[in-house]
């Protein structure tokens, strides 16, 4: 599979876990994707620059560098959006009042703590809103490809890249499977590629298990 | 009465000294007072403390002051994408202060609002909490964060009325307005400038309080971009 | 999707439960909700916790509240108005948290906004210092404030949109916009209800992502006073 | 001279202090009379409740609950007015926007502290926005009759009442004179009535100096 197609799979998956009338924030990377699959749902996109309601991408003629969206693209709004301020756009993450954020990640330990936002050895000079985010949005979805191009897990025992926050994060999503972490234990929600779990355990010297039902 | 709003933006170039603090509004280039930014570049002041979200973008806005060597410090959230800045700091030749987004716009907020310091949750556990003071308080963990004023601030609107009532432009909005209130002087550089009652008084962002000074921009909006006339 | 907007404002009286804290907007009668504290009069529950600037004035609005007895607590800036009030307090039926205004309101907004607590320089020196940590920042003293939620905010506005974006009217806005980011459950009482798109993006004070349920005044406004139709 | 008079004749002198573009905040009281000697001058008054640009009081057609002082009377706006949340307005006052605060008080120690929210031994249920204006405005102007009812003056050497904060007024209105605050010290600016500096020194049981004249 295309590495383009893998992205757009993850971002597929994701939409399925957004519901009607929730206010969601979506991350650089594949979280941005997830837009052009929400389709039918009533979701609010919030940018941490200043915007509640980002419509579909603008044409051409639209363009306009005073209406764009956290990650610098143009955008357009919805019926109903609002404009503020980012000390009250980051009051509105940080105080609990976005439904969820989708974010990229690096890597996540089983405890669903992650790493999203600096690498090991490089200068840290940028974070922007992704610890905001993490640890003020009410559920958070990682979005990532389980394994680096070298072939490494993202899902690891302990991060060895700087932590975002100490809040878990409640669902990831890649291209193998969805998990989910609650209470400090990470489970598999489904596998969306024909693998056995035992085998995927294997691949990611972790002994998973699956999510209980919850009705 | 004062006359705020300045014909000739070269007017303004005595405010500013070496070794300020100055407040820059804008989110990568959109909302940045760019015309301001051009006169600072002109004045040559050096050893300046930028706080602003990043250096500018695509060479433009705050970017030139770095490459003319005129920022001492900068601080802000989001600097990977200001390479040259990144080069700059690895060998010692800028210093930078990161904070994460939404505690860089609340530290500047309270910097206007006479509020010393605040608990933020956000990056407790993380290597920018490092050396900070953490509290628990009602069994959250929380990081102290101060907070921050300038020397002067440099913002732009989309419209202001004669005696300085401003109003912003979509997600221009960003910064500006916070700015507007935590510096000893402000400057704002706008589309349009209105006859005082123009404006609907429950529209009005920043009141005309805050306002030092107000220039017309030199730079037209064209699409995505901001182009010099 | 749920509908915010209720036909009946009987149907939220089940929200309300004894020993709540309710975050309650207004500055006086002005920008007070009086239609759903009639209801939680008629509720009947007991034991409030109510954060509001004062408790009402001419004996509407939160007076009645107090004179049924459902207040145990009143955490507010301006109480001298309320003479029942002070007797009641005088007597030890009344608690009561006196705060400065302008700390009331900041708390209020930290509460909504993930801060925990902040330094104000308000009251530093003062009986109403008393107790709380003071701490020295720049040289300037300051005392630590706690942010304050509650379980529910009741607010006014002048308009929603069917979504639950809000606008305010003129000085009837005052501390309405903080309580609607400070509680698990907001409703908001208004003079007119739109449909989504009719207000300007620019304009919207309370995003709907605040507002939980929405519901038409039964007051009227003629000229100084809201009068019940 | 009847009481109310006088409040008028200390309201006008007031007026005088004040300077074309100032935002200024009249509190409760005698400053409220200020409004209606400002006269030519380009003054902005700010209240507390959320208003920058209170205008002329209001005929009775115009009166409006949603347009309020901070005393709780009917006011109008001027053109450039604005509105905004009472958190805005207090970061105003306590941020050090507001270049002029008129306050009543009930004392005055001779550092120039005040006392103007509460009484001794009755219960301390209110004070508004009082401690936020003291602490906050650029320059603080006080108002007061310099005697009470029972001919007790309101300069001490020591407060009795409690203190609204610790930070100095600027300068003093009285019926008899204004006094002004500096490094500590209260001195004399003016007399207004037909008595000399050392008359009035003996009246209040205290040495006064004339302030230096600065130019």
């Amino acid at each position: 599979m295309l590495n383009n197609d893998v992205r757009y799979k993850i971002a597929e998956r994701i939409a399925q876990e957004l519901e009607d009338g929730q206010v969601v924030n979506l991350g650089v990377g594949i979280p941005t994707l997830v837009n052009a699959f929400i389709e039918n749902k009533e979701v609010y996109l919030q940018a941490e620059n200043g915007l509640l309601g980002i419509g579909p991408p603008p044409t051409i003629d639209q363009l306009d560098i005073d209406l764009i969206n956290a990650s610098k693209e143009p955008v357009t709004i919805t019926k109903g959006a609002s404009f503020f301020s980012s000390a009250d756009s980051f009051a509105m993450i940080r105080g609990g009042h976005v439904d969820v954020a989708v974010l990229g990640i690096l890597q996540v330990d089983t405890k669903g703590q992650i790493a999203n936002w600096a690498v090991p050895n490089q200068p840290i000079l940028g974070v922007g809103g992704a610890m905001d985010l993490v640890v003020g949005a009410k559920k958070v979805i990682g979005a990532a490809t389980l394994f680096t191009k070298d072939g490494t897990s993202k899902i690891v025992k302990k991060l060895t890249y700087p932590i975002s926050g100490i809040r878990s994060i409640d669902l990831l999503v890649t291209d193998y499977a969805v998990f989910s972490f609650e209470s400090g234990e990470i489970h598999v929600n489904e596998i969306l590629v024909d693998m056995p779990i035992e085998q995927l355990s294997e691949k990611l010297g972790i002994t998973l298990k699956w999510r209980e039902p919850v009705d | 009465m004062k006359q705020k709003v300045l014909e000739n933006v070269r007017d303004l170039i005595s405010l500013f000294k070496d070794g300020q603090k100055i407040l820059v509004g804008g989110f990568g280039i959109s909302g940045t007072p760019l015309t301001i930014i051009d006169l600072i570049a002109e004045s040559g002041v050096k050893g300046l403390h930028i706080v602003s979200n990043n250096l500018g973008d695509y060479g433009m806005g705050l970017h030139q002051l770095f490459i003319r060597g005129q920022i001492e410090k900068a601080i802000g959230s989001f600097f990977t994408i200001n390479r040259e800045a990144v080069v700059a700091w690895s060998k010692g030749e800028l210093l930078i202060d990161l904070l994460p987004q939404g505690t860089l716009a609340e530290a500047i907020r309270c910097g206007g609002a006479g509020i010393g310091g605040f608990y933020t949750k956000t990056a407790v556990g993380t290597e920018l909490a490092k050396g900070k003071e953490e509290r628990v308080i009602d069994g959250e963990r929380y990081i102290f964060e101060k907070a921050i004023k300038g020397d002067i601030a440099i913002i732009r609107a989309k419209k202001a009325d004669k005696l300085g009532n401003l109003i912003y432009h979509m997600t221009a909005r960003n910064f500006n307005p916070m700015m507007a209130t935590a510096a000893n002087i402000v400057i704002a550089e706008v589309d349009e400038i209105v006859d005082v009652g123009e404006m609907d008084p429950e529209q009005i962002v920043t009141p005309h309080v805050y306002v030092d000074y107000i220039i017309q921009t030199a730079y037209k909006k064209e699409g995505d971009q901001y182009v010099k006339q």
